[in-house]
C-alpha cells in the first residue's frame, strides 16, 4: 500500500534523482538551468550542493554539442542525465541523439545510458516554439525508448527506470504536470519501460492517453460515469517500447478505441496504435477506432487563438458521446456544471512568465 | 558617412532610449494584471546600442532578434501599438496574436522578425545581408544577439559563412554577463572575449562600453563604414546590463546570482538613460523644457497605445488556418 | 501525348533546376557538392557555369546554418534551393527547419519559398547514417510540404511545382532512381503537389506507395497480374499535403489496402493513412489494412545483412497474396521465373563507393 | 615525458606508417572486385600524423574519429582483420558488419569508434575526456577531425566546452585542404588559419607540415604535456594530403579540382612514406636489410588478414535484433 505523501511531480523528479546520484557515485546531471535558483521548475534544486560541481553542473548553450558529449560519457559507463528547459530546444540536437546515441548501441554493442529529460511548454503565450509535442519523432527512432508520465508517482518510478536503462531515454515532462499533486513513497521504486498502467476499468470504450493527457481523461471518464459509460482507460506511460499486449487486451473486451495524442494530427502515434488496433483486433471492433491529437497548426501565443486549441476533458466527453451516439442534451447539461478556469493555465496558482 | 554627434542626435538618441524605457516599465507595471499572458523579456537597462545605432540606418536596412526584441523593434521604428497588441494576444498585433512578445516584426521599418529559440534568428539575418547584396543594394543587415547566443554552433557556422561571401552583416552582441541565471564563467573560456573570438573566426569586429552613448556612437559608425565599403560583415560587443529578471516584470538580485557590486554599478551608476539624460541637460540646460515636453509626449503616446492594446479584440481562430503560403 | 525521350531521373531533376533559374532570375542553388565535378550525382552538373558564382555555389558544411541562411533569403523573396546529399546530414538542420522555416509563414504571414532536396542512401553498405528514411518527420510538422518522386517524369513536374511553391518543401530523392530512366518532355510542366498518381488500375486491392517504393510495386504488379490480381496502385507523389481523396476513392472500390513506406515501422506514414482508412472507410474494408515498412531496425552495411532488409517486390507480392488468400505454390513458381539481381544495388550499372 | 625520436621511434612510426600504406594499397588494388561493398574512404598521404601520435599514447588513452579512419585506427593498434573483416561485412568485422569502414573501433586499444557524419564525432570524443578527467586517470582523449569537420557548429561548442572543463582532449585537426571536391576556398575566410581560429575559441594550439614526422614528433610532445599537466585541451593543426580520391580507390586528380602544382608537390616530394624511410635509409644505411624484411612481413600480415576476411562468413542477421541493449 502507497502511504499518504502528497509531492509534487517536480519534487518527485527531484527526489529521483537524488536516488540515482547516490546509488550511482558516477553519475552526472547536467543542463542549462540546472544549478540555478530556480533548478528547472524545482526538480533539480538542491543537487549541485548535495553531489558537487563536478556532477551536477550548468552548461553553454550548446544543445547538439553536450548531447554528443553524455555519448561519449556513456561509452566510458558514466550515466548522465541531461535536462532541457522545453523540448523545442532540444531540435538542435537531432544529429547527436539520431545519429550517435540512438545508433551507438546498435553499431558498436556499447550501452549509452542517457536520459533526456524534455518539457513540453503549454498554455500562458508559449507560442510556436515553446510548446512543441514532437514525442512521435522519438518514437519513430529505432533504440530510443520513449517515456511520457502522467503523474507525480509514475514520474518517480520512471525516471529511476530511465536513468538505470542502459539505452539512451527520451523523457518528457509536461510543464502542467510539474504542479501535479499524487502520493508518492520516499522510498526507492521502479516503473518498468515498455508498460502501460490501467487507470480505470470499464466495458463501453478503451481510451488511451499518455502525459498531461491522462489527467484530462480522468477528469472526463468522471462525467461519462455519470452518463452511465464506463471507460476502460489505460495510460501509456512509454510510448516506445509500446505496451501493445495491454492495449490489444483491452480493445478486445469493449470493441470501441479512442486514442488521445498531444502531438500533431497527421504522423501521430495515436495514428500507430489505431493501425495495430485495425491490423489485429479487426474482428473485435464494433465501429471505427478515432483519435483526438493536437490540430497541424503550431500553437499560437495568444489567449485568444488557444481556446479551442487543446484536448480538454469536454473534447474528449464529445468525442466518447459521439462514438458511442449518447444523447447530446444530457451530455451538454453534465457539462454546464463544471466551473469555468482559464484555459492556458493548469490552475489558479500557475503563474508565467517562464 | 557625415553623422556627428550633434545634439539634435544625441537628442534623437534620448527620446528612443526614454520611449523603450518607458514602455517597458509600464509593460511592467501592468504585467500583474495577467493580461499580457506570454512570456516576456524586458530590455529596461539595454536601451543605448539599438537608440544609437538607429542613427545610421533607415528602414531598408534589416533587422532580426531574438527573445528579448522590444527595444530593438521600437528603436527600429516599430509601431508601437501593434507591438503592445501583439504581447497582449490581440488581432492587431504584430503577429496577428500568433507569436506574442518573443514574435515581433514591422515590415514597414525593416524589422524582419525574433525567434525564441537562442541563436535561431543568427543565420536568417544573415540570409537577408546575402540578399541585401545579390540585390547590389547598399544597405545592411543587423543581427542582434546576446553573450548567450553565440554559444551555440549556428552563430559559429553563420559569421563564417558572413565572411566568406563578405556579407553585409553588422553584428551586435548586447554581453549582459548573463544567460538567464547562468554567468559567463560556466559558460565560456575565462578571460576570452567575445570579440577577439570573432575576430579568431576571421571578422572585423570591436568593443566598447553599451551604455555609453558616445562610444557606442564611435564604434557603429566605424563598423557601418566597414560593412558598406563592401568588405564584409562587422561583429560589435557592447558591455550592458538587464536591470530586472530574466524572464518577467520583477526585479531579482535578491537571488543573489549576480554579484551584488556589479549590480550596484551597473544598475545605479550605469544607466544608460540617466547618462544621457544627463550629459544633455547639464550641457544644454535650455533643453530641460523641451525634454520634459517631450517626456508628456512620449507618455501619452505609451499610454494610449497600451489603452488601445487592453481594448483591441482577440484576433478570430480562423487565422489559424493559413497553414500554408499560397 | 508524352514524346519518346529518354532521360534519367537525374537529367530531368538538372533541367527542372534549369528551368527555374532561367524563369526566376533571382533564384538560387547552393549547398555541398553543387559545383563540384559530380553535380550531386549529376542533378547539378553545369548550373554554375550558366547561372553564375552568384546563384550557384557551393558551401561549408554548416547545415543548419545554410538552412537559415535560406529563410532569410525567403524572407527578402529569394528563392532557393539546397541540395544534401544524404538526407541523415540534414539531421543537423532541424531547429532551422522546424522552428524557422516551417512556422515563419505561420507565425509571420510571410511566404519561405525554399526546396530541400534530400537525398536518401541506399544499399552498398551505406550503413546506419547515410540511408535514414526519416520522411514521417517532415510529415508530421505543419507548414512544410512533403515530396517523393518515383520516376525522371514526375521528378521533373514535381520539383518544378516545389521551386515554385511558396512554402518550404521537402524534396525527397532516392539514390536508386538517379539512374532511372523515363520519357520526359523537353519543355517545362508542373505537377500538383498534393495530388497522386494512379499508376494502374484494378478492383482485387489497393496498393499505395511512393518514391522507389513504387518501382517495385509496379514489378509486383506484373506478376500479380499472372495470378490474376489487378491491382489499384496509387503513387502519392507528395505525402504532405496527402491526396485522400483518390485513397479513399479506391479503397471504396477495392475494399482492401496496402501501404508501401520506406519508413521505420513504428510511426510511420503508412499508419497515418491506415488510420484515415479505418476512421473513413470503415464500412467498405473486406480486411484489415496493411502496412510494408523498413523494420525499426538502422540500416547495415553488410552486404549479408541487408539481404532481407529492404521491401523489394517479392515481399509485396507474398503480402498481397497472404491478404487475398492465394495459392502459395503458384506464387512461388512465378516469383522462381525471376533473375536475380544483387540486392545492394538496383541495377548491375550501378557502381559503389559514395 | 622523456620520449626522444632516436632510431627506435623513428623505425616505430616508419612501421606503422609502411603497415597503414600497404594496407590501404591492398585495398584500393582488390576495390574492383566489388566484395568491399561499403563507402571507403582511404587515408593514403595521411599516415604520418597517427603513426607519431601512436609513441605518445597507450590504449588507455581513448581516440575517436569519422568517415576517414583507417589509419587512425591502426595506428592506434586496432585490430587488421577485423577491420578488413568489417569492410568486407563479415561476422568478424569490429562492427560485426553493421558499420562497415567508417565504422571502425576497437575496445582493446582505446579506439573507440568512427562515425559517418562529419563534426559528429568531435562532442563523443569531449565526453569521453570528461570521463577521464572525472575519473582522476592521467588520459588523454584523440579526437581526428579534417578541415571540413571544423564548419561544422558542434566542433566549436565542443571546443568551447572542453576548454571551460579542462578537459584532457587532443585535437588533431588533418588539413588537407579539401573537403571532397571543395577546396578551403569556398568553405572558409582567406589566410584564416585553422589552429589560430581555435585559439581565438580559447583554445591552446599550434600547426606544423603533417607530413614531416620529426616536426609532428616535436609539436605532439609539447601539446601532450600540456594536457597532462591538467590545464585542458590542445588543438592541433597539421597541413598534410589526401593522394586518391576522396571516396573509393582511384587518383581523381584528372578532375582537375586541385591545382596540379600543389598535387605534384605533396603527392610526388612530401610523401610522408618516403620522407622517413629515406631518412632511416640514408642516416643508417645498415638498417635496409632490417627494413626489406619487415616490409616482408607486414605484407604478409596484411596478406593473410585479407584472405582471411574475404573467406569469413558474413554475420547472422539475428543480431540486428540487439537494439536495445539489456
Ligand atoms: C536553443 C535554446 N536554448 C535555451 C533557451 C532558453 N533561453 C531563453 S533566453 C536564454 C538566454 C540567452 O542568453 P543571451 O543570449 O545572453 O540573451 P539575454 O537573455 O541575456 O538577453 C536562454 C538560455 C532557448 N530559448 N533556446
Ligand atoms: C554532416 C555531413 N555533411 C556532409 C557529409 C558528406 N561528407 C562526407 S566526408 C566529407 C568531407 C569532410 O571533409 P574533411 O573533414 O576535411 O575530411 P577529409 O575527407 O578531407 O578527410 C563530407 C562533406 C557528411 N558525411 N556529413
Ligand atoms: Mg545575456
Ligand atoms: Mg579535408
Amino acid at each position: 500500500m502507497q502511504n499518504k505523501r502528497p509531492i509534487t511531480m517536480a519534487e518527485s523528479i527531484n527526489e529521483a534523482i537524488q536516488i540515482a546520484m547516490k546509488k550511482d557515485k558516477s553519475m552526472l546531471c547536467y543542463g542549462l538551468g540546472t544549478t540555478d535558483p530556480k533548478g528547472i521548475f524545482g526538480t533539480t534544486i538542491g543537487l549541485e550542493k548535495k553531489y558537487g560541481k563536478d556532477r551536477v553542473f550548468d552548461v553553454p548553450a550548446s544543445e547538439n554539442a553536450l548531447t554528443g558529449v553524455s555519448v561519449g560519457l556513456g561509452i566510458n559507463g558514466i550515466r548522465s542525465i541531461v535536462s532541457h528547459q522545453r523540448l523545442d530546444f532540444f531540435l538542435l540536437a537531432m544529429d547527436q541523439l539520431v545519429n550517435s546515441a540512438a545508433k551507438w548501441f546498435f553499431t558498436y554493442n556499447k550501452a549509452i545510458p542517457i536520459t533526456i529529460r524534455l518539457i513540453v511548454g503549454r498554455g500562458w503565450g508559449q507560442g510556436p516554439t515553446h510548446a512543441q509535442n514532437l514525442h512521435s519523432w522519438f518514437a519513430h527512432i529505432p533504440g530510443l525508448k520513449v517515456v511520457m508520465p502522467s503523474n507525480a508517482y509514475d514520474a518517480k518510478g520512471l525516471l529511476l527506470s530511465s536513468i538505470f536503462d542502459p539505452n539512451p531515454v527520451i523523457f518528457i515532462e509536461n510543464r502542467w504536470l510539474h504542479q501535479s499533486i499524487s502520493n508518492v513513497p520516499k522510498k526507492q521504486y521502479f516503473i518498468n519501460l515498455g508498460k502501460s498502467k490501467k487507470k480505470l476499468s470499464g466495458k463501453k470504450i478503451t481510451i488511451i492517453s499518455s502525459s498531461y493527457l491522462t489527467a484530462e481523461a480522468i477528469n472526463a471518464c468522471k462525467y461519462l460515469k455519470k452518463l452511465n459509460i464506463d471507460v476502460d482507460l489505460i495510460d501509456l506511460r512509454t510510448i516506445a517500447p509500446l505496451d501493445w499486449s495491454n492495449i490489444k487486451k483491452s480493445i478486445k473486451k469493449t470493441g470501441s478505441l479512442l486514442v488521445l495524442d498531444s502531438g500533431h494530427f497527421s504522423g501521430s502515434i495515436a495514428s500507430e496504435i489505431i493501425y495495430k488496433a485495425t491490423n489485429e483486433c479487426f474482428e473485435f471492433l464494433k465501429k471505427p477506432p478515432s483519435k483526438l491529437c493536437q490540430p497541424d497548426i503550431p500553437e499560437p501565443s495568444s489567449f485568444g487563438l488557444t481556446k479551442k486549441f487543446y484536448i480538454t476533458y469536454k473534447e474528449i466527453i464529445g468525442k466518447v458521446c459521439k462514438m458511442l451516439n449518447c444523447d447530446k442534451e444530457l451530455i451538454k447539461a453534465e457539462l454546464n456544471y463544471k466551473k469555468e478556469f482559464l484555459h492556458d493555465i493548469p490552475n489558479s496558482n500557475f503563474k508565467g512568465p517562464f | 558617412m557625415k553623422i556627428n554627434l550633434s545634439l539634435k542626435n544625441k537628442i534623437k538618441i534620448w527620446k528612443i532610449i526614454y520611449k523603450i524605457r518607458r514602455t517597458e516599465e509600464i509593460i511592467a507595471l501592468n504585467y500583474y494584471k495577467e493580461k499580457m499572458r506570454c512570456p516576456t523579456h524586458l530590455s529596461i537597462g539595454q536601451e543605448a546600442v539599438p537608440a544609437t545605432l538607429s542613427l545610421f540606418i533607415n528602414r531598408k536596412d534589416q533587422a532580426i532578434s531574438g527573445h528579448r526584441g522590444h527595444a530593438h523593434y521600437l528603436a527600429k521604428g516599430g509601431n508601437l501599438k501593434k507591438m503592445l497588441c501583439e504581447i497582449h494576444g490581440k488581432a492587431n498585433g504584430c503577429s496577428e496574436g500568433k507569436g506574442g512578445s518573443m514574435h515581433l516584426k514591422d515590415d514597414k521599418v525593416g524589422f524582419v522578425g525574433t525567434t525564441a529559440i537562442v541563436g535561431n534568428s543568427i543565420p536568417i539575418g544573415v540570409g537577408l545581408g546575402l540578399s541585401i547584396k545579390l540585390k547590389k543594394k547598399k544597405n545592411l543587415a543587423i543581427i542582434y544577439l546576446g553573450d548567450g547566443a553565440i554559444e551555440e554552433g549556428v552563430f559559429y557556422e553563420s559569421l563564417n559563412f558572413a565572411i566568406i561571401k563578405k556579407i553585409p552583416v553588422l553584428f551586435i552582441c548586447e554581453n549582459n554577463f548573463y544567460s538567464v541565471y547562468s554567468s559567463l564563467k560556466v559558460r565560456q573560456p575565462k578571460n576570452r572575449k567575445i570579440y577577439k573570438l570573432s575576430q579568431g573566426i576571421g571578422c572585423k569586429s570591436d568593443f566598447t562600453d553599451g551604455n555609453d552613448y558616445a562610444k557606442i556612437f564611435k564604434k557603429i559608425k566605424k563598423a557601418v563604414e566597414y560593412i558598406k565599403s563592401g568588405k564584409g560583415p562587422f561583429f560589435l560587443e557592447f558591455a550592458t546590463y538587464r536591470h530586472r529578471e530574466h524572464c518577467g516584470p520583477n526585479f531579482d538580485d535578491n537571488l543573489n546570482y549576480r554579484p551584488k557590486k556589479l549590480s550596484y554599478n551597473w544598475i545605479k551608476k550605469k544607466d544608460p538613460l540617466t547618462k544621457i539624460e544627463k550629459n544633455i541637460v547639464n550641457k544644454y540646460p535650455k533643453k530641460i523644457k523641451y525634454l520634459e515636453s517631450e517626456k508628456i509626449k512620449i507618455n501619452n503616446e505609451i499610454s494610449s497605445a497600451f489603452k488601445f492594446a487592453e481594448i483591441s479584440p482577440y484576433p478570430k481562430t480562423n487565422i489559424l488556418k493559413k497553414i500554408y503560403a499560397k
